[in-house]
């Protein structure tokens, strides 16, 4: 049993709608959740006015529908699923604790910002500060995975404390920027100032990249962590070199600015 | 004809706001902009009291004040995500009515900071 | 990490004005504000004084100043990145400092007056807050400058621009509690700088209804901004009929801030300045307009039920 | 018009202790021994105070506006003000909108505040913001104690002028007093260093001391007849072993009138962050046996807040410690201002010492008259967490389990768990509403005697305080009822209470080339007109000779 929706027109201005959460629909009946709140600019309107709603009591949740300016999806959910066919708006994901976000399509800026835990996957592009802090907030995402099959914009994993991202596609500036733990994973490498201002953490590229003057190299090596995180990745069709005779990782160090002990391996093929 | 004189006017023209300008006017247009600079002296005597531009336009068509004041306000009223946005070369009071505006509105509320 | 202009005029021996170009763009800040003014503290006045430019190219204000700092286009956060490092005697090699366009004597030299001057202070403009980076570039010479008073006084300015956009900063922050990129759209103030900022919400077309006062986006913003503009109903406040006049629904023409309209600007450094209009304009200020407007809508049933909200929440979005 | 009847009324500045009595209030908001007609409010079986006031708070101007910018973050996780037809929307948290600050403090029964820190060139600022923070009447301080024009006139032995150069600012700032802030400490701070002795000259003088400043700054607010006495932020705020500047302050105020700000901050032993400890029994034992001066307990409650004050060298100090975001504020020949935001923790022996400290000057110094409650805010903690304070000065036992919370090693640190005081209503309604009042000089506030303003809290009694306290039933402000059953009724503009000391005439001049040397601004432009204070109301300087 799943909960399926269709929307029906595309929204003319942004469609706040955190109720498009599996928590929110798993004890709801269908008229019930035909009925909850969403906000089309500053109107409250229900849900229906926007999408067809099919089945109830689920937590599994399947949008279809171009929702480009529907913002907010599955923000701070704790456990369930939501498959999109489709394309979504901005914060999916946001501030979640559990459960997992498949989008088929592109997504925009704040997937998984600040997230505690849990797993979003956008199979096609997605926007900028991807798992990043909020404004003013010392910390981004705290745990969970997030993967990009496609290019990202900027600030991807600012502020980032734990968890991993992982981007297919190229990543724009400031990745990576003030992070202070976890995993990036670049597999098609990124514009500029990667790592800029990091604390700790680490970020792996596949591809060269322009260092900051503010990162020493410090080493080739080819670290056990990396073959640990090869085979985590493999699930999801994703794979890390890492035996010596593939080649080797370049280690710099970073960012001597703050002064910061985050590490950004680059890939050297043998 | 004698010009008037007010001590210690203030430019707004740029970021230091100046407060220590003398202008020469005749109620009309001012004429010298003492201790303003280039940029201060040239806002100052471009502006005038002479009436160049219609009170209002609607749709491109001259209006009242009135007539736009309440078309402004039925277009924004109907809007479900209306923005007031600028809020540079004006005064705090205007400005702080623009707030009002954006809270009354329910709508989105940015400057030119933000550029 | 910032002061009001007089402090500079008093105290301030080492003054670094970076990507900004103030003899042609701040015309009075030399002499009134900063470089040129004798005080207690510094009575030679500008033999006091030691001024940097950083910028791109050789402006009209770098003659004035007695260390020019040429830096690459686009290697400003490098630069104070790398002075951030420096600062803290951390290793940089040459070739990255290379990069920025400078060589390490410039820069050790740079560190060494930063840390023995008694006071000193940053200016930034366009140069550094428009170009790629943004509002980190700003970020950066802010960080820069609070690390600065780990060993001495250190403080940074933005070079504000047009009139009183320092006034509607101050005031959203008193008001919202944010400065800018600001909705209400949940019936109380959201935050978030590129999704409630107006550039962007024009390209991506997220709003259907414009008010716009004290600015031109007609002339300034990008073309998709522009043309959203075009497709929405747009009000446009001005002394002038503006670019944006033409593209609007509404236009109403205004009496001009302080040549013809009383009232109040603030100052760059937050310092708010008495208007004295000297001519009485045929129009009205905008003040009225907007309160005009303001009681207008006021009429009109509000948007929000009453009794449909509770009057405070503890959780926000 | 006003009717309440049956209720317990305490009144400590008519010395009325839960007595049952009805108040009236006439249509000008006055409170009157009878009246004819309007609503009638049974408030039987509950609780009635005086209106709230805030001694020493920052709610509006540049530096609070600055902390507004840099915590965003905190007004997303705060408490959010809907907009209605007539109400406008805000947000709570630790740096509170303008409107929010009203409905916060109204919605807790306070009903009068001062602002405590208005550097003069940002008074034009500060009253911008006063007005937009509804409900709630409202008075400012003027930073004196860095000014550099005052600091040579006293350097030079120029007493007179300098007094005419304090009533100056008071009217040009229109305000209603004078705040010291950490004596020539701030000055010192521009060049970034620090004035930590009182008989040490300052730096940039040759014979002028922080001492000497505080004695002169008490003089000038005596013979000027402020109605509040000099509002004073001692030296060395927030460092081990600072008790001795704090008592060397005091002594240098012997004979003079003056209210010492957030005492907390002040009275702590020790040498070092290690061994600092509690040093409130010898403060409390200095304010029983001199009644000239009062204090607010400037309170520290767990938790977030963001620091912002004046003292720019503390604030410096706090971000070396915490590693957090700084912002700081000079402003030119006043005064400077720092912002961290900062994270009060049980566990931290610092913090613990400083929580135990406020609460142990509140019931060690004996005569609630001297003794107001604060928490500085928002540097000890927020303001709408007074009712928390309360609980704890009411129930010893609550205190008994707050205690065990903290470390062991607190024990020896403080006196806390050997105070067994619980607050009375009636001391409790003298510390939040009627000392303060008379601190201020206000005669019409925190009393509901005949004549004042009808600024009246009505509670219902519960056995929860800190509940009864952040809940009240009614609040009536100016005999209006803004706060009904937890709903915001009304938000009336509140007023602003100015002083215009007597200045000789000759001032003018002599300010104005020295003003020209120190300040970017036109001297005519400086003063902030009259015209731009919402609600004026002017209160009498009496010269203490003339009483």
């Amino acid at each position: 049993m799943t909960v399926t929706l269709h929307l029906k027109q595309p929204p003319s201005v942004p469609l706040e709608a955190e109720v498009l959460s599996p928590n929110v629909m798993a004890e709801l009946s269908n008229s019930e959740i035909r009925s909850l709140v969403v906000y089309h600019g500053k109107r409250q309107v229900p849900l229906e006015e926007f999408f067809d709603v099919e089945g109830e009591r689920s937590d599994e949740l399947i949008l279809h529908g171009e929702l480009t300016k529907v913002r907010m999806i599955g923000r701070a959910m704790s456990s369930g699923s939501i498959t999109v066919h489709g394309s979504v708006g901005m914060h999916l994901g946001a501030r979640m604790t559990g459960g997992s976000i498949e989008v088929h399509g592109d997504a925009s800026d704040w997937i998984g910002a600040e997230m505690m835990n849990g797993f979003i996957h956008v199979h096609g592009n997605a926007g900028g500060q991807i798992g990043a802090a909020y404004r003013g907030a010392l910390a981004g995402m705290k745990n969970g995975t997030i993967i990009v099959d496609g290019a990202a914009g900027l600030e991807v994993g600012m502020r980032m404390r734990r968890g991993t991202i992982i981007l297919g596609g190229p990543a724009v500036d400031f990745t990576g920027l003030q992070m202070k733990g976890g995993t990036i994973i670049l597999l098609s490498g990124a514009e500029i100032r990667t790592g800029a201002w990091m604390n700790r953490g680490t970020i792996i590229s596949l591809k060269p990249l322009q260092m900051m003057p503010t990162f020493a190299y410090a080493s080739d090596f080819n670290p056990t962590f990396v073959n640990v995180y090869t085979k985590r990745l493999k699930q999801f069709g994703i794979n890390l070199p890492f035996t010596a005779s593939q080649g080797a990782y370049q280690r710099y160090s970073g960012d001597l600015s703050v002064p910061g002990k985050g590490e950004i391996l680059v890939w050297q093929p043998a | 004809m004698t010009l008037q004189i007010i001590d210690n006017a203030t430019c707004t023209f740029c970021g230091c706001v100046c407060d220590d300008i003398q202008l020469h006017h005749d109620e009309v247009r001012i004429h010298e902009a003492k201790k303003a600079c280039v940029l201060g002296t040239a806002y100052f005597l471009n502006h005038t009291a002479e009436k160049k531009y219609p009170d209002a336009l609607i749709d491109g068509k001259e209006a009242t004040v009135e007539e736009a004041v309440q078309t402004a306000a039925t277009l924004l009223h109907e809007a479900d995500m209306p923005l007031v946005y600028g809020l540079s070369n004006t005064t705090c009071e205007a400005q702080k009515l623009c707030v009002a505006m954006a809270d009354q509105l329910g709508g989105l509320l940015d400057s030119h900071t933000s550029l | 990490m910032t002061c009001t202009l007089g402090e500079v005029k008093q105290r301030a021996d080492f003054i670094v004005y970076w990507g900004g170009n103030p003899a042609e763009c701040h015309p009075r800040h030399f002499t009134k504000y900063t470089i040129m003014q004798k005080s207690k503290f510094l009575p030679r006045g500008r033999k006091d004084r030691t001024m940097v430019m950083v910028d791109i190219r050789e402006t009209k204000s770098a003659k004035a100043a007695n260390i020019f700092l040429q830096v690459k286009p686009g290697k400003d956060f490098e630069l104070i990145t790398i002075l951030r490092a420096l600062i803290k005697d951390q290793q940089v090699g040459d070739e990255q400092i290379a990069e920025t366009g400078l060589t390490r004597e410039a820069l050790d030299d740079l560190v060494q007056r930063m840390k023995s001057c008694k006071f000193g202070c940053f200016f930034f403009g366009m140069g550094l807050s428009m170009t790629r980076g943004k509002h980190m570039n700003s970020a950066a010479l802010l960080t820069l400058a609070a690390e600065m008073n780990a060993f001495t006084k250190f403080v940074a300015m933005p070079m504000r621009g047009h009139g009183n956009v320092t006034g509607a900063d101050v005031i959203m922050r008193w008001q919202t509690g944010y400065p800018f990129g600001i909705t209400f759209n949940r019936g109380y103030p959201r935050y978030n700088p590129g999704e409630f900022s107006t550039v962007d919400v024009l390209v991506r077309g997220d709003c259907d209804a414009a008010f716009i006062i004290g600015a031109d986006p007609g002339a300034t913003m990008p073309q998709p901004a522009i043309n959203h503009l075009k497709r929405i109903p747009t009000i446009c406040l001005d002394p002038h009929v503006t670019h944006t006049s033409k593209l609007a629904r509404v236009h109403i023409t205004t009496a001009a801030q302080g040549i013809s309209a009383p009232g109040t600007a603030y100052r760059m450094d937050e310092i708010p300045m008495p208007l004295k209009p000297a001519l009485k304009s045929p129009y009205p200020t905008d003040e009225e307009v907007v309160r005009r407007i303001n009681e207008a809508i006021a009429q009109k049933p509000f948007w929000l039920p009453e009794g449909s909200q509770p009057q405070m929440i503890s959780t926000q979005v | 018009m006003l009717r309440i009847t049956g209720g317990k009324i305490y009144d400590p500045a008519n010395g009325i202790d839960g007595q049952v009595k009805d108040l009236c209030v006439d249509d000008t908001g006055t409170i009157v021994s009878s009246v004819d007609g309007g609503r009638t409010i049974d408030a039987s079986g509950m609780i009635i105070f005086p209106g709230g006031v805030d001694v020493h708070t920052h709610v509006a101007g540049g530096a609070i506006n600055f902390a507004r910018a840099m915590t965003p973050e905190d007004h997303r996780r705060t408490q959010a003000f809907i907009r209605t037809q007539s109400r406008r929307s805000g947000l709570g948290g630790m740096a509170p909108t303008t409107f929010a600050t009203g409905y916060l403090y109204a919605g807790m029964g306070f009903t009068t505040v001062n602002e405590a820190a208005v550097p003069v060139l940002s008074a034009r600022h500060t009253h911008e913001e006063l007005a937009d923070i509804p409900i709630v009447d409202k008075a400012t301080l003027t930073l004196m104690a860095n000014n550099e024009i005052m600091l040579d006139q006293m350097e030079a032995g120029e007493y007179e002028r300098a007094k005419n150069v304090v009533a100056w600012y008071i009217w040009a700032a229109k305000s209603y007093g004078v705040k010291a802030v950490n004596p020539g400490g701030v000055a010192a701070w521009k060049w970034g260093s620090d004035a930590k002795q009182l008989t040490d000259p300052i730096d940039g003088y040759n014979s002028l001391t922080p001492g000497k400043i505080v004695t002169m700054l008490a003089t000038i607010c005596d013979d000027l007849g402020l109605p509040h006495p000099m509002h004073l932020h001692c030296n060395n705020l927030g460092a081990p072993g600072n008790i001795s500047t704090t008592i060397d302050t005091l002594k240098h105020l012997e004979g003079h009138r003056a209210h010492i700000a957030h005492s907390q901050y002040h009275a702590y032993g020790g040498d070092d962050w290690d061994t600092m400890c509690s040093a409130t029994v010898q403060l409390a034992e200095y304010f029983n046996t001199h009644p000239n001066i009062t204090t607010d307990a400037g309170a520290v409650l767990f938790g977030d807040t963001v620091t912002i004050t004046a003292d720019g060298p503390w604030q410096h100090l706090l971000y070396k410690l915490t590693g957090r975001k700084w912002g700081n504020l000079d402003v030119e020949n006043e005064t400077g201002c720092g912002i961290v935001p900062y994270t009060y923790r049980p566990s931290n022996l610092v913090n613990a010492v400083q929580w135990a400290s406020g609460l142990e000057l509140m019931l060690l110094i004996r005569n609630p008259w001297q003794v107001f409650l604060s928490t500085d805010h928002p540097n000890g903690g927020c303001f709408w967490r007074y009712p928390e304070i309360i609980q704890l000065l009411m129930c010893a036992d609550f205190r008994s389990e707050c205690i065990k919370t903290l470390p062991d090693r607190i024990k020896s640190k403080i006196t806390l768990p050997e105070i067994d005081r619980e607050y009375t209503l009636y001391e409790v309604a003298t510390s939040m509403s009627a000392g303060p009042a008379r601190a201020l000089g206000l005669t019409r506030k925190g009393n509901l005697g005949i004549g004042c303003d009808a600024d009246i809290v009505i509670y219902e009694e519960e056995d929860d305080v800190a509940r009864m306290f952040s809940h009240p039933r009614y609040v009536i402000k100016g005999g209006e009822v803004v706060i009904e059953d937890g709903d915001i009724r009304e938000t009336p503009e509140g007023r602003e209470f100015l002083v215009k000391p007597s200045c000789a005439p000759e001032t003018d001049e002599f300010m104005r080339p020295l003003f020209e040397d120190c300040y970017t601004m036109s001297f005519e432009n400086y003063p902030v007109e009259f015209e731009r204070i919402e609600n004026p109301n002017m209160q009498e300087c009496v010269n203490a000779s003339e009483k």
